[in-house]
């Protein structure tokens, strides 16, 4: 791991206030996934590969804004590792950076329907842009 | 004062190669009480001990200290010495200067000082010493079990058989235990009943064994040797000696809807029941939640079709007072509850059950005689999911689950799976795990059999969520070697649920004083070195109430058990360790910090009449040491704010006198 | 106490008879060397150490005192070593705070089989003890001779 | 009963149903709902990450106006309630967390709010047989589905609202309106959230498997407490009315306008 890979990993873990260690590697949490489906790394991926500091194909994967945020797998965990916490981290250490919101405001009209709630504009911003 | 002898020994060169053996002899043969000091090529030897004991002899020696190697090499060597020429053994100190000084140090005058350094603090300590002598007190020749499953059973044969009278003490109405509830044991396949039947039976039919079912420790008193105990023998509503077992009173009783426990809930039993058809004692027994009679005083029929007259509504609980020398405790497990888990919609679906109740479903005297069929309507399962680690390996919430691995439930599950797909071949049969953990003797070539030769899928994953649909059971689960969630459409799933200890442990621990862990599991004495004794002395620890365990490792621990029982009880007399805390009950002021400590139980207190200035009389309470129980670790001494409390040969003013001698 | 000129500190090392005793054993049996400044206490179990006689060894003009007893886990008597490690914390923070230094008191845990832990304990308590150079804290000078 | 009530940016408008008929539910059983003074948006959606402060700040002056004037924090929007819940219990948890929040605010607070969803107000300040008998409009022979979500139980150390995984609390409540309530697997599981903005084939997914377990299961009508999970169901299809569980309430208790 070279010494930036190890500062991202340590920043992750700070943030995210998640010890990867913790998981015992069961597979609860992708078992439990709703969107699994739509992602390329999974919860139990995110964990192993934060902890390994596998980190840079995590920051570029589509998967980071796939994660609905239902807690659905902190739930479940039996070991309390908490992986969403951990995709968010990982999503914040990429949308942080200068010019990399996922979703920009000027995009959000386009996505827009008459009936959606102010909540679901909202709560995508916070998740996609900082 | 002391008169003491001084005796430095060579070890050949092993220390006079580094230190001046002269020049410690002389040296110490100025330090106070010390009216003899030699030194000799080898003070164990038979000229070595000769000379000590005539040096007792010819200068009325009351203490030695002998420079030579490590107490744990020779100090029994020379406390026996020593008492073979009249002197109490305990006025014997060693002074360590061979490990502890002349094999780690390498100049001879630095090896000298400390030589004589170490002297001097041994003869500091003699100085203070006291003839010890060790306790002993009488030993009651009867053993207690609490618990009547395979390991209590396994314990009191072999006490019986080694020819001490030994009692069982069962909660329910029949020994047996767990064992009698499963169908087939791994990793041989041989059925539980066959193999655990004529055990219940020996037991019962053994001269040496008294059993003591729906019943329950009510008190425990005394210490090892000479515990008081006193049973409560549960009114089950029928005598004992007259019931034959016959029954009539369980088919004809009109109370028909009582959930049966030993078939887990799965089928009804009748108020008046005999668990199951190989109880052990044979009889009925009423269940006073349930019974008309008892409730309502209106019914009555058992007792009219018992042509025994065996029937008691009137029969209160009894409680038997006896005295033992050793207590097993046996208490068992459970499965833990399944109710913090309704991801795996448990208490949603009747097709969601433990594994324990797989067993019974596949028991030929289980409620659907021996056939595999779904507890909801009835059917053959064509997929069944078992879902491992439920429970187990748990760290996220105490409440939900266990920390610790439960051991058996790798091999039982492979064992169901290898079952079900032996008689029902058109069963697709899905383990999800996390670990498979196989070690013991045949375990691993089992498990490889339920995947190589009966097509078991072992999934590597957990299951997230069951989801009852209609009959079926949508299993979502995670596949982490293929990297796919998988959706499994299931007409059952078993759940292997974490086992913890029986409720009953943790109050019977109290009552014994012997310690548990966190999981209210029994602490063994040492967890190498004494896994089968409590470090509660006179109490041992037989199956899973000391931790997680399959059959053949409980029958080798209830046997082990079971051994030091017969050791114990083979003595006469037990002698205790000299060495043991003492309270000065002068200074006591029974704040009870001494008896917060002690890990043995072994301090109580007393009431104890002292005689004031005034020549009046006054009764206080003071800390009383059972000098039979301590171990003689120390903890009370410095927990002690008064000072009161002191252990012999290792007190507080022979400690200081060392600290001092060694500062000088 | 000065021999040859050069500081030689005085140490008190309190071992419990189960583990750390017979580590020592072991560290003599394998010959491996540490200073002959230590000098070792046996006491049945780490539990049996009285606060007051740590005061005591300083009062008397011991540089170091150190604790050894089992891991925490295998105490002989299932739960002393426990006892032992709160009341030391409070205690030593207690010395520090009469400005005895914290490298001057230690708890060590070793066991019968780590003879060389055990001896490279001793090394580096002896060193570290050595560094501070005499204690003057709590001596009482009555005691002198 | 005087509680402070945190309606959020949602009810002000695409879900001014949910508020009006909790205000109107809450008069009927004497509940007064004194609405936080100048509240701002509470985010929507809780951010994990603990160095995440700006975007807590709403949640922590509302909870703090709560705690000065000694009232339950009462909101009825289930993002709204779980992000201010969350917050709380960041405050009174997490110390870094805190000390830094309070680096932003006048006051400083230390998560001494009491926070509620109005359900849990029902259940344990008014209680569920007092809710029964102001009863007017039984909802007698209505099958009703309650949809959880994920807002509302999870994570469940947090939230303790109810049994993460068999709650009770929307069924306990649709049968002391009279009404019969459907137990159906995925009542707590996620009907897609805010993915519907940018990958509503997902959304879809998710609320299919929701209502139409619903519907298999028997259900008339489903009821929610989140705008974004009605507007997701809907959205996608649902066969049978998605409405706020407020809705059914004030209807039973006969304060329900029809249109």
């Amino acid at each position: 791991m070279n010494n930036s890979t190890e500062n991202l990993q340590k920043e992750i873990i700070r943030s995210s206030g998640v010890n990867p260690k913790k998981c015992m590697r069961c597979g609860k949490c992708s078992a439990t996934c709703p969107a699994y489906d739509e992602m390329e790394y999974h919860p139990h991926q995110f964990v192993y590969m934060v902890e390994n500091g596998d980190i840079q194909p995590l920051l570029e994967s589509k998967s980071l804004f796939q994660c609905l945020t239902c807690f659905a797998c902190i739930e479940r965990c039996p070991r309390g590792v908490e992986p969403a916490k951990l995709v968010e981290a990982v999503r914040l250490a990429v949308i942080r950076k200068q010019g990399a919101n996922h979703l920009k405001a000027d995009d959000i009209p386009a996505l827009l329907d008459e009936d959606m709630p102010q909540q679901a504009i909202v709560s995508a911003l916070r998740k996609y842009s900082k | 004062m002391q008169r003491i002898g001084v005796f430095v020994c060579w070890c050949g060169s092993n220390i006079a190669g580094t230190v001046d053996v002269q020049a410690v002899s002389d040296a110490l043969q100025n330090e106070p009480g010390v009216v003899f000091s030699t030194n000799y090529q080898y003070m164990c030897s038979q000229a070595g001990q000769d000379i000590i004991k005539n040096a007792i002899a010819e200068h009325k020696l009351t203490g030695i200290v002998v420079c030579s190697c490590s107490p744990r090499m020779h100090e029994a060597t020379f406390r026996k010495t020593a008492a073979a020429a009249g002197l109490n053994p305990y006025m014997v100190e060693i002074a360590n200067i061979r490990e502890q000084c002349s094999w780690v140090h390498k100049d001879m005058p630095t090896g000298t000082e400390k030589a004589i350094i170490l002297g001097k603090a041994a003869v500091a300590k003699v100085n203070l010493n006291a003839p010890l002598k060790p306790g002993e007190s009488p030993v009651t020749k009867r053993a207690l079990v609490i618990g009547g499953g395979i390991a209590g059973i396994q314990t009191a044969l072999d006490i019986a058989e080694a020819g001490f009278p030994v009692d069982i003490v069962e909660k329910k109405p029949t020994i047996g235990g767990k064992m009698a509830q499963l169908d087939k044991t791994f990793p041989t396949l041989d059925c539980a009943a066959c193999i655990l039947t004529p055990k219940m039976v020996d037991v019962a039919q053994n001269e040496n064994i008294r059993i003591f079912s729906y019943s329950e420790v009510e008190e425990v008193g005394g210490f090892v040797g000479n515990f008081d105990v006193k049973i409560r023998k549960k009114a089950r509503f029928v005598n004992e000696d007259i019931c034959t077992g016959c029954g009539i009173c369980t088919e004809k009783c009109p109370q028909k809807k009582v959930p049966n426990e030993f078939n887990l809930g799965m089928d009804n039993r009748r108020a008046i029941y005999i668990p199951f058809a190989q109880a052990v004692p044979k009889v009925a027994t009423i269940d006073a939640d349930y019974c008309t009679m008892l409730k309502t005083g209106k019914c009555g029929v058992c007792s009219k079709v018992c042509t025994a007259g065996a029937i008691d509504y009137t029969q209160k609980d009894e409680i038997i007072e006896e005295k033992y020398g050793a207590i097993v405790a046996a208490t068992g497990f459970n499965p833990i509850s399944m109710d913090k888990f309704d991801e795996y919609a448990y208490n949603q679906s009747k097709d969601v059950i433990t594994s324990l109740e797989f067993e019974r479903l596949t028991n030929a005297a289980g409620p659907s005689a021996g056939k595999l069929v779904r507890p909801s309507d009835g059917k053959h399962p064509h997929t069944i999911v078992f879902v491992q680690c439920v429970g187990s390996r748990c760290a996220a919430c105490a409440e939900k689950g266990k920390e610790y691995c439960s051991k058996i439930c790798c091999m039982y599950t492979a064992k169901h799976a290898m079952l079900t797909r032996d008689k029902y071949p058109d069963t697709d049969v899905y383990v999800f795990y996390i670990d498979v953990r196989t070690p013991g003797k045949a375990f691993d070539e089992f498990y490889r059999r339920a995947v190589e030769e009966y097509g078991v899928h072992y999934i590597k994953g957990m299951v997230g969520k069951v989801s009852p649909e209609g009959d079926k059971l949508m299993v979502q689960a995670s596949d982490l070697l293929a990297n796919k969630q998988l959706h499994i459409e299931a007409d059952l799933v078993v759940l292997a649920a974490a086992i913890e200890p029986d409720k009953s442990a943790r109050p019977l621990a109290t009552q014994l004083t012997a310690s548990m862990d966190t999981n209210d599991f029994f602490t063994e004495a040492h967890p190498k070195l004494r896994p089968v004794e409590s470090p509660t002395a006179g109490v041992f620890l037989s199956g899973t109430c000391q931790g997680p365990k399959d059959i053949p490792e409980t029958v080798s621990q209830a046997s082990a058990a079971a051994a030091k029982v017969i050791g114990l009880l083979a003595k006469d007399k037990l002698t205790g360790n000299p060495c043991v805390a003492a309270s000065d009950e002068l200074m006591c002021n029974v704040c009870s910090s001494c008896e917060r400590v002690c890990p043995y139980g072994a301090i109580t207190y007393v009431d104890k009449e002292f005689r004031m200035p005034d020549r009046t009389t006054r009764v206080r309470r003071v800390a009383s040491v059972n000098e039979a129980v301590c171990q003689g670790c120390g903890a009370c001494t410095v927990a002690c704010p008064s000072g009161a409390m002191d252990l012999k040969g290792f007190a507080t003013k022979q400690i200081i006198a060392e600290v001092d001698a060694i500062c000088r | 106490m000065q021999i040859n000129g050069e500081f030689q500190p005085k140490i008190v090392a309190f071992c419990c008879n189960w583990c750390s005793y017979a580590g020592a054993d072991l560290a003599g049996n394998n010959r491996l060397a540490y200073p002959e400044n230590v000098k070792i206490i046996k006491v049945p179990c780490s539990c049996r150490v009285n606060p007051m006689f740590i005061l005591r060894a300083f009062q008397r003009g011991a540089d170091g005192v150190i604790l050894c007893g089992c891991h925490p886990g295998d105490c002989h008597y299932t739960s002393g070593n426990y006892y032992t490690r709160r009341r030391m914390a409070l205690l030593f923070s207690m010395l520090n705070y009469l400005g005895i230094e914290k490298e001057r008191t230690r708890v060590e845990w070793v066991s019968a089989a780590e003879g060389a832990k055990f001896a490279q304990t001793m090394n580096e308590f002896t060193e570290a003890v050595a560094a501070l150079g005499e204690n003057k804290r709590l001596e009482d000078l009555r005691c002198k001779k | 009963m005087k509680v402070s009530y945190f309606p959020g940016c949602t009810l002000k408008t695409k879900a001014k149903q949910l508020d009006k008929y909790t205000r109107k539910s809450a008069e009927v059983l004497d509940i007064t709902l004194e609405e936080i003074e100048n509240w701002q948006c509470c985010g929507g959606v809780f951010t994990t990450a603990r160095d995440e402060i700006a975007t807590k700040l709403s949640s922590v002056r509302a909870l703090s106006e709560a705690a000065k004037k000694d009232q339950i924090l009462v909101s009825v929007c289930s993002a709204c309630h779980n992000v201010i819940k969350q917050t709380n219990n960041a405050m009174q948890t997490d110390d870094e967390f805190n000390f830094r929040v309070n680096q932003y605010i006048d006051e400083e607070y230390n998560g001494e709010a009491k926070v509620m969803h109005f359900l849990e107000l029902l259940r344990d300040e008014v209680g569920f047989d007092k809710v029964a008998e102001k009863v007017k409009k039984s909802l007698e022979g209505k099958k009703v589905a309650a949809y959880y979500g994920c807002l509302l139980l999870r994570p469940s150390s947090v939230m303790q609202m109810d049994d993460p995984e068999n709650p009770t609390i929307i069924e306990d409540l649709i049968s002391a309106l009279g009404g019969e309530p459907v137990v159906y697997p995925y009542r707590n599981e996620c009907c897609g959230g805010y993915i519907a903005l940018e990958n509503p084939e997902s959304a879809k997914a998710r609320s299919n498997k929701v209502t139409e377990s619903a519907v298999k299961s028997g259900a008339e009508i489903i009821v929610t407490a989140c705008p974004l999970c009605k507007y997701n169901l809907e959205k996608n299809g649902s066969e049978i009315p998605v409405v706020y569980f407020t809705e059914l309430l004030a209807e039973a208790l006969g304060v329900k306008e029809e249109n």
